[in-house]
């Protein structure tokens, strides 16, 4: 179980998550932005991941090929808000794409988050290289690679099933799939057979486990050992995970509040009170802070310069002197 | 007048109604979205499919070859990159199977740059498919010839792949379409979806002809002495509005607007050059090993002793993506200035 | 059960296909044609199959998407030995391509015989077009589609699973596999995981099926019950076929008898003998007669014309002037 | 002399050795194959894949990413198609990221006509994948070559396609790799396989060196005034017998193979076309959308009044695949008759 400490921990950190995407989201509604996506509905599950990941650099790490909807890993791992905002508004200083690519498509060497890219599931494909690499040199670290329901119709939700799973040549993956029930528009049942996911991952012999995402706890706890079985097994592991998705797809649907989904903030807050671990003006008073710390980044972000035009040509190659050459 | 994006809506109903279409279909392109752009909104025969675009190909080539005559969408174009393989089948299965197998099917996708859709919703797509044999390749630049273009396309009986300009699918064209109602707020009020819910929302088509836009040939948008200007989909407004800032300098342009990339209309190109001796092709595809290039490595063998000035590419620069900041998308794809700078250049060189 | 004379048909249709399929072989080896690639081993199989097929053209019959070991299941539908030995020398009158293609890349339209293309595996995403078409049409034709098992690693696999499971939107479609345990080196065991390839369907709520393919009586009746499933229900079957790989892969691997693996002839000529069907002497009387046709086939091949070259712009497209356009 | 088939082996042997080659791999690339042209056979870390392009490439990718130094192959180009979006990914990532993540892996696969594989295993891909950024492209042309470019490729930083002219990988080179035993015979007895059982079989390495061939450079296999003829791969050795053949007619080619693709010597390119003022680029790759055109793009746009004919591209016919039957693949690709025809034409033309 864990300690009233860790549980206020997860609690802010979710907090910090939700603030800075709803800073992220009015950015955009006031033009400081071109495009929204991220995570709000996931936090319950992607902080006690964040922290269960074994962070750094190279093999003896965890590899991390996440999607568009990891703020809240990314913050838990100790990202900055300001940098997120500085993504969002595409600025030069932007440290994860400088100013190219979406909010939420991170990029962080030192902690072996390989780059977030907007095509579905191709992570997935990505992810059996690190494995293989892991695996072949007895390496501490695994892999872990998540993405969503509609996007394991995916030939490389397969790749990874099959490759991960070869006789005697078990990659250690840890193959999450949050599972949202949507597509942009397109409900699961509509394109799924009724199944579900996690039964494919069986017919691989893949060990599976089903996870409510919208209870911190029981995230915490599922993860704890579905992470042993894949670090000690080195075998891969699927995770399928209930999760809300609280203001739509994207900005391209509107970002705005859905109803009818549980928010894990607000079911998180109805138990911390119930356990008497915190109160309501501790919320308060958390949620304050960060729209502050949001709200001073901004301010901040705004200033800074946009791209140089001459810097397109920058890391088309890594000797950038190829690039000119036409 | 209709919108890009009605027009192609307003062809494919016509495609529903006349032409035999009974799927389209692809990624969000059922209700209650109709497409992530509105084009196939409160189509009868419009469904969502998986997301999976190779099942969306295979699905739409094993539908032509059952005899139907499937309408697909790939989302967007910087999506479609992992159904090349089958693409190619689709163009080559008349071909290996001597010509047994007809696959008379359309493929629709949006491409381009211009909507800040950074580097995985600004791709083009044209000089990979002009690669690829057996497809005819239609990209409009106005709503008219978007409307006349998909019905050509979906009675075509080979497959044919309809690349969408995606910054032009709001712009209104002018010119009516055969049966569009007089004002543009009546069409909008007949079959655009309310907001909120659309569950028992329904069009009102109005009754609809066919233009019977023959695939294949090129239109002068506008004619000129001095200087080819062979370009299409979201670039040619941008070369119209070049040339007619060009006019007031006295450098008289002649834009071509292809609207077939394959088979294009060689007759109209080759007489454009031959009577002004420069050209100039503008598209936003990268640079290298771009379609323009193939347009005018076949003017320079065909045309080369009525060339006056070096035949030149306009196109996007040699990089991976089109980055999401303003001074990024602006450096990447040709604009109007650059436009304007290139066709002066040329129509100066001595 | 079938009668003495169904059986007898069979054993008849096992050994036409083989004793082309070896004429086959010794034109590749004497160089009266570039490349063998054929389905020795699988005739107790695929001639059931060709037995059962609603053969014809259209939706009210069986979509065919066959890959380039179904020789057997052509013949028994009525192909011709000496069209399969025009394809293999690549002459102009090679009904199927027009000297274009490899040897049994069959195209048939009368007989709904997709032509078979030999990129491995993309015929399981095209089957789904002709199975939603039969679904839509309420036809009384069904989808089949047949291929190997190394080629189960492509995405397209998983695309025909899940499309043709999808809820409430289940497609009349036969998936067959045929599992010879070989790539065309690579052993099974090697890339693949051990829970086998039916468990896989199974993850998609799809019936299955496993079947000794070098029997062809069982393979009949598994057929005939596996076929009145998905015609009645409308609804995916998968079919895994255990056959063997007689000649190995190709002529890329040589082409030669490779023993070690049962010969369904032989199992089939015992199980005659014993229930006193056949004997000996019919067997050699078989044999001898397609002999005999396969070598005056293959006498009037050699000498048709090869295509003329100027054909190559035939059927780019439709009509062919705007081939020639470029 | 090796082969160059021999010649890969060779130096990826060298790579597992020296430069921290760890995975080669790909479909029946391990034992006991070792790929389906021999060029895997006996290295120690050659392993067999699944049959799953997209798995082979993405698993490249993800070793790359993790610091590794793959060397995947694609068993033949014709199969590299439903991988394209996955090489665009290699090819941005670094760009993507911002400089953050390099991808320094190798693929190679086979290309081209010339063994009669009809419509499945003569395709070529320079077209397509000079239009994908981020990627240095070689091709060699020659035993040595391919043995020095895939050194280079190994130790570069980005992604490296590595195009093998199938039909040119018996052949045997004309200069000693270093290293290599004087004796061809003895160097096949070293390390090829022997048929059958090879459960038991070592091969003997020689001690072999880096002749650090750099990528981006061009080489001039023959010196001529009259006309520049620009190739590589497997149309370069018949470029070659060309301008000899010509040279008895007094057509006097300056014959350059460019081995790299991209980024391609300019220099050497835009020095001949200037000195001879006529040019040709052959390959065999489909006429539309070419990477020829490109090349010729770029010579009419920077030496256009240096040319004194029109520059010429010899390339395959626009048709879907190359036919089994003889006569189909000779018209299909450019063959020595053709060839000689062009230049021929080119060098005549006032
Ligand atoms: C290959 C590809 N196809 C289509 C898209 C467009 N697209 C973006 S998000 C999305 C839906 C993804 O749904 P899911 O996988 O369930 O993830 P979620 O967004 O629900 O977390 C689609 C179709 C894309 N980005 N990539
Ligand atoms: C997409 C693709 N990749 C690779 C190949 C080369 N290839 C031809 S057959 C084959 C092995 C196929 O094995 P399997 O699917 O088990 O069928 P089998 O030949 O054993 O019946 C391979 C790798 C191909 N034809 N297509
Ligand atoms: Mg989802
Ligand atoms: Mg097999």
């Amino acid at each position: 179980m864990l300690s009233s400490k860790e549980q206020k921990k997860i609690y802010e950190l979710m907090v910090k998550t939700r603030v800075l995407e709803e800073r992220l989201i009015k950015m955009n509604k006031s033009g400081q932005g071109f495009f929204w996506i991220g995570g709000p509905g996931e936090e319950a599950f992607n902080v006690p991941l964040g922290l269960l990941i074994n962070k750094g650099e190279g093999l003896n790490h965890d590899f991390l090929h996440f999607h568009y909807r990891q703020s809240a890993t990314l913050l838990t791992m100790g990202a900055k808000m300001i940098d997120v905002i500085r993504q969002m508004h595409n600025v030069a200083a932007d440290p994860y794409s400088g100013g190219r690519n979406f909010v939420n498509h991170f990029a962080v060497k030192e902690w072996n988050v390989v780059n977030v890219t907007s095509p579905i599931e191709v992570q997935y494909a990505f992810c059996i290289g690190t494995g293989v690499a892991q695996a072949r040199n007895k390496a501490k670290g695994i892999t872990i690679v998540t993405g969503g329901d509609a996007g394991t119709a995916e030939g490389e939700f397969q790749s990874c099933l099959l490759w991960s799973s070869r006789k005697n040549r078990e990659l250690p993956i840890l193959i999450i799939v949050t599972n949202n029930r949507w597509g942009i528009s397109t409900p699961q049942n509509e394109v799924h057979p009724k199944s579900g996911i996690a039964a494919r991952a069986k017919g691989f012999g893949i060990k599976t486990a089903a996870v409510n995402g919208n209870n911190p706890l029981t995230s915490y706890e599922a993860l704890q050992k579905a992470m042993h079985y894949v670090r000690k097994e080195r075998k891969p592991f699927l995770m399928e995970v209930f999760v809300s998705r609280l203001y739509g797809h994207s900005s391209a649907s509107g970002a705005n509040w859905v109803g009818g989904e549980a928010d894990c903030i607000r079911e998180f807050e109805k138990q911390l009170k119930k356990k008497k671990i915190m109160k309501d003006s501790d919320f308060q008073k958390i949620r304050q802070k960060y729209e502050e710390e949001a709200k001073k980044a901004l301010i901040e972000v705004l200033e800074e310069p946009k791209p140089d035009p001459a810097s397109i040509f920058n890391h088309v190659f890594v000797d950038r002197k190829d690039a000119e050459l036409v | 007048m209709a919108t890009m994006a009605q027009a192609i809506r307003l062809a494919l109903h016509y495609g529903e109604e006349n032409l035999g279409v009974k799927d389209i279909f692809g990624e969000d392109v059922g209700p209650p979205l109709g497409g992530v752009f509105t084009c196939t909104q409160g189509l009868k025969n419009a469904w969502n499919s998986p997301l999976d675009e190779r099942g969306i190909i295979g699905c739409a080539m094993g539908l032509a070859i059952a005899g139907q005559r499937p309408v697909a969408e790939i989302q967007f174009s910087d999506y479609i990159f992992n159904t090349i393989d089958l693409l190619k089948m689709c163009g080559n299965t008349l071909w290996c199977s001597n010509g047994i197998w007809q696959v008379p099917m359309v493929v629709m996708t949006p491409v381009g740059a211009g909507i800040h859709g950074s580097i995985y919703h600004s791709h083009s797509f044209e000089s990979i498919m002009t690669h690829i044999q057996g497809w005819k390749i239609v990209m409009p630049s106005c709503a008219y010839d978007a409307y006349g273009l998909m019905l050509s396309a979906i009675q075509d009986p080979n497959p044919v792949m309809y690349l969408i300009p995606k910054a032009l699918l709001r712009s209104q064209g002018e010119e009516k379409i055969p049966g569009e109602p007089e004002n543009p707020k009546e069409l909008s009020k007949m079959i655009d979806a309310p907001l909120g819910d659309r569950s028992q929302w329904k069009p009102k088509w109005p009754d609809l002809g066919d233009p019977k836009m023959p695939l294949g040939k090129a239109k002068i948008r506008l004619e000129g002495e001095h200087i080819s200007v062979i370009s299409y989909g979201r670039m040619l407004p941008l070369c119209m509005e070049a040339a007619r800032q060009l006019a007031d300098e006295g450098v008289d342009c002649e834009v071509i607007d292809l609207r077939t990339l394959f088979p294009y209309d060689q007759k109209t190109i080759f007489d454009s050059v031959k009577k002004t001796g420069r050209v100039v092709v503008v598209n936003e595809d990268t640079e290298v090993t771009n379609y323009g290039e193939h347009i005018l490595r076949r003017i320079t063998e065909d045309c080369f002793y009525y060339l006056e000035a070096p035949p030149t590419l306009l196109a996007g620069a040699n990089v991976p993506g089109i980055g999401l900041s303003e001074p990024l998308e602006q450096a990447s794809v040709p604009q109007l200035s650059s436009i304007i700078n290139t066709l002066r250049k040329v129509a100066e060189t001595a």
